[in-house]
């Protein structure tokens, strides 16, 4: 899902960037200083577990999770996302410096959207209407998250249409396991933890 | 099975996490069919890395590992043995990620290609052995670390190994729970290796005790008999002498 | 799992103060993001090799490093040549390879490669911790470094966990397939991992507050500027300016 | 301070977490300046959770809590109380949360309103103390178990505490590390409540022991010597009896 450096045009790197600076303002104000443990504590749990690779036929993939990082966290995906990138761009040089506000956005803004579409149907006590609203919030975070990367490539250069084209479908299998995934974990904090999902996060300072 | 068969057979067996310091060195080490056996050293010693290393959790940097007298190399190798070996981890909590009891100690079976219902089956029957009844639907999370210490002995036993190898068994329960826990494993018919910093524990439920050091593993076999006072307070509370 | 591999040495690189490094990564990515002509390119990637070179590290582990991030690279070779518009350069069955499709790809290798190494060589010279309380003194907002510490701080603990748990389902026969079983024993996973970074998050906070703490956060890093770093500052800032009047005059 | 004065003055406490089940069930406990205290009880007895009542981390549901002669009802009383009692987690990676051992150690301190300067000093003077000299820049979460344990000790005492709660400081720690802290504890001139499963720790460092069972506290203050025969195996390592 990242860009990688050198590839993005420089009017897409800045709206990129502006848009990522509004997000993690946002992110920030909720955030409170004292919730800066727990917020980092879940973000290295995710990147963590977005290093976890589930096979897929004779390939494997590895997780996204922006979806239910939105569910649990709300605006303050942004700033947890964006720390999670800056690391992987120091420790192993996925992404960079310039490409970290348009990765930011690309990732963290489909989350955001998830938290507001799904986060009240996926607390409902309700089972299967929950179930689906968990699957729908994993599937359609990766498939946002591919058009933003499409679209960034595509106003950089109108060659990479089928670049572009081609990264959508490639990403219909992951979609597809995200929403397994997801609806599995949501089922899981359900029976273990439901305060895990009730947005204690997300819901502002 | 035959009785008195290697089961682990380890030769010369390096390892090290950094290139600054050698964990296991050289170690050589045999287990056979029937044994039970101890294992002490000091914290930092090696000895989960030695368990890690018998079930191909890590690999060494020279050595031989010969596992039920086959050479045992690759993952592949490795996977076949671990339905014969069950290994308990030194912390519960990484033991137990299923919401509940039953589907945790089911996850065994279910991997072994049981249906779910026998999978089920030898759950219940699991649990029932440890004086676990009813427990099925509790949330491994919410148990007390006792309770979790039983149920995950419960998921490794479900899978019906020929060897058991424990990390550190009856740290941080408390007495009821671990003589509990010393009990059960007493009665258990199998192969076994504890490692635990408890020697009292150690005498109660193996025949043998090693000691590891310096990256090797040594036996003392002497029965060193001694006879000496204790005194203490607080001998109201009801409280055990080990050994 | 995480490890700093090149965080380690005693080169000039690695002695360079933190925030040198840092603005002079920052400057040097964002110039060369931004061009789009060889005459610029090319000597930036010299320049990055350069710094490399000067950080003595080991050149198999730094190529290993590029390969493994090169792959996105590789891809748009695949269709850049056949989907920008220009003149037919060669021909394979039915698809026509432009020159300028060529042209533009090697652009956006030579782009990313040598922002890579720069990258390398400057920010991962560096501990992560450094590098944090640098940008904490460089006027980063402070909420987003002390995020930064704490989330890379518990990153260690977390994947301890993690490998914990994936052993401890390897131990009782999990092996990864393509079916429900395998998705949702992962999915428990990572739920587990959720609750147990939630928790710990509830006590370290605990922890925290037994200490004093008020929502308000200290440091103590300071850095001292050294003769070197100004040096090297003054020398890399006259370069990176060199590679905007080269970028300029190509265009105009 | 004025000796024997009331420092802990737990009175009538109630606690649960849930409906269901009543962790403290009117508990009452004093704790005196100068008082050195064991506390002892089953797994999930609500040990930790009482400390946790003692600092403020939770709130009674009923009961009264009086600390240093004042009574704690809301966050500001308890902040002011913190400054003075020092606690130690069960789990030392949730204490260390700096990502160097002097930037964890100085914490305490800076919230306390020190200087940077004043602070590091006080933060090497404090290390020096435990005979962690040189652990300064070392990151916190490379330390073994053992290490941490110190270290966590020394961020507690960095802050001059004139009580000191502990969670199983020795749990897991191999007997020489646990000698170590055993030592150190001992000659700390603090009052202190202790929670341990070591009985024998508790003896060597406490004066008197409580043990804690169904919500409640209850000591047993009587000295009840009894010598007893001690025959084990293993003899030959290098072993120590305690007690
Ligand atoms: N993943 C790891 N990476 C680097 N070093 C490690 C790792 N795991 C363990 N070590 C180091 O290897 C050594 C041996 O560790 P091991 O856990 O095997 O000891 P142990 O004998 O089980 O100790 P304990 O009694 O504390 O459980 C220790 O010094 C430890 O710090
Ligand atoms: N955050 C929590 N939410 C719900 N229940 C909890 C929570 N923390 C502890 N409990 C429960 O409260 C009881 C008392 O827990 P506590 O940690 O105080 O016991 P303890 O005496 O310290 O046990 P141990 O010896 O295992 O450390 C246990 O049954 C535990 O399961
Ligand atoms: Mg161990
Ligand atoms: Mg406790």
């Amino acid at each position: 899902m990242h860009i990688s450096e050198g590839v993005l045009s420089a009017p897409v790197l800045v709206t990129g960037a502006a848009l990522a600076a509004a997000g993690i303002s946002i992110g920030l104000k909720k955030m409170g200083y004292e919730k800066i443990p727990q917020v980092a504590v879940l973000s290295s749990a995710f990147f963590v577990a977005s290093l976890i690779h589930v096979p897929i036929g004779p390939s494997s993939v590895h997780l996204v999770l922006n979806g239910i990082n939105g569910l649990l966290l709300g605006w303050l995906c942004f700033p947890s996302i964006l720390v999670a990138l800056a690391l992987q761009a120091i420790l192993f040089q996925f992404g960079g410096i310039t490409v970290l506000g348009i990765n930011t956005v690309n990732m963290a803004l489909p989350g955001v959207i998830c938290y507001y579409l799904f986060s009240k149907l996926v607390n409902r006590d309700g089972g299967l209407l929950s179930l689906v609203a968990a699957f729908a919030c994993g599937f359609l975070s990766v498939c946002f998250s591919g058009i933003l990367v499409a679209i960034s490539l595509v106003f950089t250069e109108q060659s990479f249409m089928s670049v572009a084209k081609l990264i959508i479908l490639a990403h219909l299998p992951v979609m597809i396991i995200e929403g397994i995934i997801t609806l599995f974990c949501v089922a899981f904090l359900k029976r273990v933890k439901p305060e895990v999902l009730g947005g204690i996060y997300g819901k502002g300072a | 099975m035959e009785s008195n068969s290697l089961i682990i057979n380890l030769k010369n067996i390096s390892f090290s996490y950094s290139a600054d310091k050698l964990i296991l060195d050289h170690l050589s080490f045999q287990l056979h069919s029937g044994d039970r056996v101890g294992l002490v050293g000091p914290n930092g010693s090696g000895k989960t890395t030695l368990f890690h290393i018998i079930m191909g959790l890590l690999r060494p940097s020279s050595g031989k590992i010969e596992l039920f007298d086959k050479p045992a190399n690759e993952e592949k190798d490795f996977r076949e043995v671990r339905k014969k070996i069950g290994l308990l981890f030194q912390d519960a909590d990484d033991q137990l990620f299923s919401p509940t009891v039953l589907e945790d100690v089911a996850f065994g079976p279910l991997n072994l290609g049981k249906s779910p219902e026998e999978a089920i089956g030898i759950a219940l029957e699991t649990l029932a052995r440890l004086d676990l009844s009813g427990f099925e639907n509790r949330i491994t999370y919410k148990l007390s670390g006792g309770e979790k210490r039983l149920v995950s002995l419960a998921t490794v036993l479900a899978m019906d190994p020929e060897v058991l190898l424990m990390d550190e068994p009856t740290n941080g329960l408390d007495d009821e729970t671990e003589e509990k826990i010393t009990d059960i494993l007493k009665g258990l018919n199998l192969s076994c290796i504890f490692i635990s910093h408890n020697l009292d524990f150690l005498f109660k439920t193996t025949d043998r005790i090693y000691a590891m050091a310096n990256g090797k593993i040594s036996l003392d076999e002497e029965l060193v008999p001694h006879p000496h006072i204790h005194v203490h307070k607080f001998g109201r509370l009801p409280h055990e002498h080990k050994s | 799992m995480i490890e700093e591999q090149f965080s380690t040495g005693n080169s000039f690189v690695h002695s360079l103060d933190p925030r040198v490094k840092i603005i002079v990564a920052i400057f040097f990515s964002v110039v060369v993001a931004v061009s789009s002509n060889f005459a610029s390119l090319l000597p930036a990637l010299a320049l990055s090799l350069f710094l490399i070179i000067l950080g003595k590290l080991s050149f198999k582990k730094v190529l290993y490093r590029l390969l493994l991030v090169n792959r996105l690279i590789l891809f748009l070779w695949l269709f850049l040549p056949f989907t920008y518009k220009g003149e037919a350069l060669f021909k394979i069955g039915p698809l026509v390879g432009t020159a300028e499709g060529v042209l533009y790809a090697s652009q956006i290798t030579v782009k990313c490669n040598a922002i890579l190494l720069a990258m390398i060589a400057l920010l991962s010279t560096t501990s992560v911790f450094t590098l944090g309380h640098a940008m904490g003194q460089l006027c980063f907002p402070d909420k987003i470094i002390h995020l930064f510490l704490f989330t890379y701080r518990y990153i260690h603990v977390i994947s301890q966990e993690y490998y914990r748990l994936i052993n401890a389902m390897k131990m009782r026969g999990f092996i990864p397939r393509t079916n429900l079983h395998t998705y949702r024993s992962y999915a428990y996973l990572v739920g587990m991992l959720l609750v147990r970074s939630y928790d710990r998050a509830e006590r370290i906070h605990k922890a925290m507050i037994c200490r004093g703490f008020n929502g308000k956060y200290h440091t103590l890093s300071r850095f001292s500027v050294k003769m070197g770093d100004i040096l090297y500052l003054s020398v890399m800032l006259a370069a990176i300016l060199g590679l905007v009047i080269l970028q300029w005059k190509a265009i105009a």
